[in-house]
């Protein structure tokens, strides 16, 4: 997955103040096995983010799957399909919208970087959505497979509290 | 029980079915002015997933736009890459062999069968069942599987090339679809007795969102929304192309022109589609599925080429502009959803909004294909 | 059959030059067909109705007319109950004209699909509206001047579609630069 | 403190302690049981068998930030969320377990908890009505339209068990169903034959009066983005949420005591708390079980129901147990 190099917030990190008292750390592991994402669909990659909330792929099983239209409830956006130009205010207030703490995953290559609909006569596409949301996860792909949605949600559990759900196959090897 | 019993034009407010809603299942976005739950007028605005595909079309050669085709619709992909495929085939005179037509058609039925599973899922969805959804993409699921087997994707399918095929089907392809469709009739009967047979799912759907005959000659509309309003039209009877003179199947008609109706039609499509499916494996005749002098650069002769397609959700149509040179000079997409959404503004006045909603879910829309 | 008698009733609409009849019958053999461009390249078409092979083009019956005849002609189409496919808009920009194609099928069992051009001016391209008879077409009407900027005289509501409100661009001219 | 207020002040937290834990993991069991349904496992990976899902959705919920949209009004949007709580916790108060364990055995208990029954519906329209989004104020439009004609059949078939049973105290109208299953107020007796008709209506009721599919018009997830609690961000969100559970509850244990017997063993042998806790989560699954099979109604399906179809029988229902009770 795309995640840059941040610094695990477990580290303490030299400039921030805070050290992570274990309140903290709970509260963390609480946010993160609930993510409820907020339903915004734009195209192709909306069907495998459904299909990812259905039976076989079923995220419900990290506690994802409660679906909330309204942008209040929701805590993940993920974008899932090409950004117009048209459309990008409206996911800027959806953004806004939603309260504190909330994170992006840019689903798809549309999301990312334009994806297939990059040429020089385009006049009418966003190149990606980190142009003006923070994005968090990055999940390549067109339309990227349901696991790797899956994939992206740990990363971000992962990146959001440090904490891993299950070891990491090659370290355990390693080891 | 649509129609407003009064109407006081000064004291609507406009509602926003925004971008964002869970019932337009996409970015569409329709601004109605209410009168209470009562919709005085509405008006469609589109647009937010405009990507410009017939700009990709011309400066791009022929087997380059291929792909786009099947992000158009990802529903049922298949079914409008096969539509590009055979309009360039009678544009450039290209001979397709006999296994490769016959592998074209089970395959462009499987992924119609899968978008009808996906839009009853989502239909159902809107009338606030959230259970059939988890059925249908289940049983969807298995399809996307067989296909993902022979084309490597899921969901926006390359595997067209003109002329023929980019790979063979294999034995376990044959085997799965073989054992595919009895257990597809097992759940639509399963849907039936779970769905249909529901009592408060009828009473939403019976005469909601009346669409009569000659609305849909006046807006254009096709597909299940012209059969169900009594319409017998159906490109693969009308205007017989590929190999479907060969397969016996009957197109389903229903006169209520009801959401029920439209509903009707698309369930036993599916059943339709199964047969045909089955009547493809058992005639599925051995033999290349690439013609041998495949033609490697694509230059159709100057002048303009028009082929209608039936894909899920109406006769979709590719007019190819060439003036001989291997890029298009225009490459114009009709397609289905654009002009049955194009009646909606007209057919909701005076509904409350929940039977809006209901009728618009059976439209069955995929918005990217009408912003193209 | 319904494609004869359209044919016929469009005919009576352009009296004056002889149309060019391509030979009517299906089995028209390839190299006539390949002889036929040929000798349409030289001089513009002329106004007038000629009958495509389908197997061949994908439509039937190919009409040409100017821009003032074009209500006439959809007015026949539509009592004889064609059904509005699609407006394409072309950008002839060598002989400096924008052509505006109509799509029109049928329901019934014997198809039938018949074509509409009229051609304007590049500079102020203008063609009558036909929504007041088919609705549909409101929608590719605005489509088609989102993308070429023909005025579709005596439409309602012609305010872009799928370009964003405030757009006063038209991307599918062949000079248009993002 | 004497003795009888600190029993008093025990048994109440006793109650709201109940309702609480009850809330957080109903919302677990609805989730395996849609699961279930739905032929997916459901949360199962935060902790054994997902257990640990609610406290996560819990602590989450707590700690995100509290938004009130601009524009709204302050003081209804605040009140609400509390409002729609509440009263569904208090109405545990005379809930009776068992024979002795009961916070209070008030003589009114009946009209005590339709009396905060009533409440909730208002806490809607003040939420949608307080948040000044369009959604939010058709959604509780809807909503308390829906209550109001729901809560009317729903008292005329109690006023019937009630006139039963000549007492409005909960422990009393228990004791008169005591002695096994043929006792029980669901079972048509000489006096009042249409007994399991009353208890169907009851039963439509208590599902409308909570807002649950296929009555859930009021947060018609598909149509009104999320109806009246469209602008609750956390812990608004998560006071609805509870007070819906905690509503469920009550319902449950409303139908428990009046048609099941409350505590009564079915054949008659040794009652206790455990047979009132089996019928409410046995009629809570079956709350759960038809909000994932049914589709949602139309308001004006719904409001046809109940005023031409439930309020009539059960005014007959009523009229003819009267007649009967004279007789017999």
């Amino acid at each position: 997955m795309g995640t840059q190099n941040v610094p695990s917030p477990l580290e303490p990190i030299p400039s921030s103040v805070v050290q992570f008292a274990a309140a903290d750390k709970l509260i963390n592991i609480g946010r993160v096995n609930s993510f409820w994402p907020l339903t915004f669909g734009i195209a192709c990659c909306a069907i495998e983010m459904m299909a990812t909330g259905c039976a076989r792929f079923d995220m419900s099983r990290f506690g994802a799957e409660v679906f909330r239209p309204s942008p209040r409830q929701s805590d993940v956006m993920i974008v899932a399909g090409t950004i117009t130009k048209k459309m990008m205010p409206g996911i800027k207030v959806l953004y806004d919208q939603m309260p504190e703490p909330k994170w992006v995953i840019a689903l798809g290559n549309c999301a990312i970087s334009g994806g297939p609909f990059v040429f020089d006569g385009q006049y009418s596409i966003v190149l990606g959505a980190d142009t003006f949301l923070p994005v968090d996860i990055y999940i390549p792909g067109c339309p990227p497979r349901p696991e790797a949605l899956l994939e992206g949600i740990l990363q971000l559990e992962n990146k959001v509290s440090g904490w891993n759900r299950w070891k990491d196959p090659e370290k355990v090897e390693k080891a | 029980m649509s129609g407003p019993i009064h109407i006081r034009p000064d004291e609507t407010f406009t509602l926003n079915v925004g971008p964002q809603h869970p019932a337009t299942h996409g970015v569409l976005r329709v601004k109605m002015e209410m009168d209470g739950e009562y919709i005085v007028k509405a008006e469609t605005v589109l647009g937010y997933i405009h990507r410009m595909h017939e700009l990709m079309g011309e400066n791009r050669t022929y087997p380059q736009v291929l792909p786009n085709l099947s992000r158009l619709d990802y529903l049922g992909a298949l079914g409008y890459t096969h539509g590009h495929v055979l309009a360039v085939e009678r544009a450039a005179g290209i001979e397709v062999p006999e296994r490769a037509e016959y592998i074209r058609a089970i395959t462009v039925e499987l992924n119609r069968i899968a978008s009808h599973l996906f839009w009853f899922g989502a239909f159902v969805m809107d009338l606030g069942g959230f259970t059939p959804l988890m059925y249908a993409i289940e049983d969807r699921e298995y399809i996307l599987d067989m296909l993902e087997a022979v084309t490597g994707s899921r969901l926006t399918y390359c595997y067209y090339r003109f002329g023929g095929l980019y790979n063979d089907v294999d034995d376990d392809f044959i085997a799965a679809a073989k054992a595919f469709i009895p257990r597809m009739r097992k759940s639509l009967k399963k849907y039936d007795a779970l769905v249909t047979g529901n009592i408060i799912f009828r009473k939403r759907l019976e005469d909601i969102g009346p669409i009569s005959a000659e609305m849909c000659r006046k807006y254009g509309a096709t597909g299940p929304v012209a059969r169900g309003a009594g319409i017998d039209f159906d490109v693969r009877k009308n205007e017989p192309y590929s190999v479907y003179p060969e397969f016996d199947f009957d197109v389903p008609v229903y006169h209520e022109c009801d959401s029920l109706a439209r509903y009707k039609v698309r369930m036993d499509e599916m059943e339709q589609s199964l047969r045909i499916v089955e009547q493809g494996l058992e005639k599925l005749p051995d033999g290349p599925i690439m013609p041998k002098k495949a033609p490697k650069l694509i230059k159709p002769p100057a002048g303009d080429y028009y082929q209608a397609v039936e894909t899920a959700r109406g006769s979709f149509g590719i007019r190819i502009v060439s003036d001989g040179t291997k890029n298009a000079y225009r490459f114009k997409l009709r397609s289905p959803t654009y002009s049955n959404m194009s009646l909606f503004d007209e057919a909701c006045e005076g509904m409350m909004i929940m039977d809006a909603l209901a009728m618009m879910g059976s439209l069955d829309l995929v918005i990217p294909e009408i912003d193209r | 059959m319904i494609k004869d008698t359209v044919k016929q009733a469009l005919r009576d609409l352009f009296p004056e030059p002889e149309p060019v009849v391509e030979a009517p019958a299906v089995e028209a053999a390839e190299g006539e067909e390949e002889k036929k461009p040929a000798k349409k390249k030289e001089g513009p078409r002329v106004n007038g109705v000629i009958e495509r092979n389908h197997a061949e083009h994908g439509y039937d019956i190919d009409v040409q007319c100017d821009p003032g005849e074009l209500l006439a002609v959809v007015m026949i189409l539509d009592k004889a109950g064609f059904f509005l496919e699609s407006i394409t808009g072309v950008d002839w920009i060598k002989e400096n004209q924008l052509e505006s194609v109509y799509d029109f099928s049928r329901y019934d069992f014997d198809t039938c699909r018949v074509v509409i051009r009229t051609r304007t001016s590049r500079s102020e391209p203008k063609i009558p509206t036909i929504s007041k008879i088919y609705p549909g077409a409101g929608w590719h009407e605005r489509e088609t001047h989102d993308f070429f900027g023909i005025k579709f005289d005596g439409h309602p509501h012609l305010v872009p579609l799928l370009l964003p409100e405030d757009a006063d661009f038209h991307p599918l001219l062949k000079d248009f630069k993002p | 403190m004497s003795l009888t207020i600190l029993n008093a002040l025990v048994a109440v937290v006793a109650a709201i302690a109940f309702a609480a834990l009850n809330a957080a993991y109903l919302v677990w069991a609805e989730r395996r049981g849609a699961g279930r349904i739905q032929r997916r496992p459901g949360p199962n990976v935060n902790g054994p068998l997902g257990l640990l899902q609610p406290p996560a959705d819990g602590i989450k919920l707590m700690t995100k930030q509290l938004m009130i949209p601009g524009g709204a009004d302050k003081a209804l949007f605040m009140v609400a969320p509390v409002l729609a709580m509440a009263p569904a916790i208090t109405s545990f108060v005379t809930v009776p377990f068992s024979d002795t364990i009961v916070a209070h055995s008030m003589n009114i208990g009946v009209l005590m908890i339709f009396a905060f029954a009533s409440l909730g519906g208002m806490a809607i329209l003040l939420a949608g009505w307080g948040s000044r989004n369009k959604y939010g104020v058709m959604a509780s439009v809807r909503a308390v339209s829906q209550n109001i004609s729901y809560e009317i059949p729903m008292l005329i078939t109690v006023i019937t068990i009630v006139m039963m049973s000549g007492t409005m105290n909960l422990k009393e109208l228990v004791g008169a169903q005591a002695g096994g299953i043929w006792n029980w107020n669901i079972v048509p007796s000489l006096s009042s034959p249409l007994m399991p008709v009353s208890f169907l209506i009851f039963f439509i009721c208590s599902l409308a009066e909570t807002n649950r599919a296929p009555f859930d018009l009021g947060e018609a997830e598909s149509e009104l983005v999320a109806g009246f609690h469209t602008e609750y961000g956390s812990m608004g969100f998560g006071l609805f949420f509870m007070g819906e559970y905690a509503n469920i509850v009550i319902g449950a244990s409303l139908i428990t005591i009046l048609f099941l017997g409350g505590w009564d063993c079915p054949l008659g042998l040794f009652p206790g708390v455990w047979w009132f806790l089996l019928k409410i989560y046995l009629l809570i699954f079956s709350f759960i079980w038809i909000r994932w099979t049914f589709p949602r109604t139309t308001i004006y399906g719904l409001l046809n129901l109940s005023w031409k179809i439930l309020i009539p029988i059960s005014l007959f229902n009523l009229l003819l147990t009267a007649g009967l009770l004279k007789v017999f």
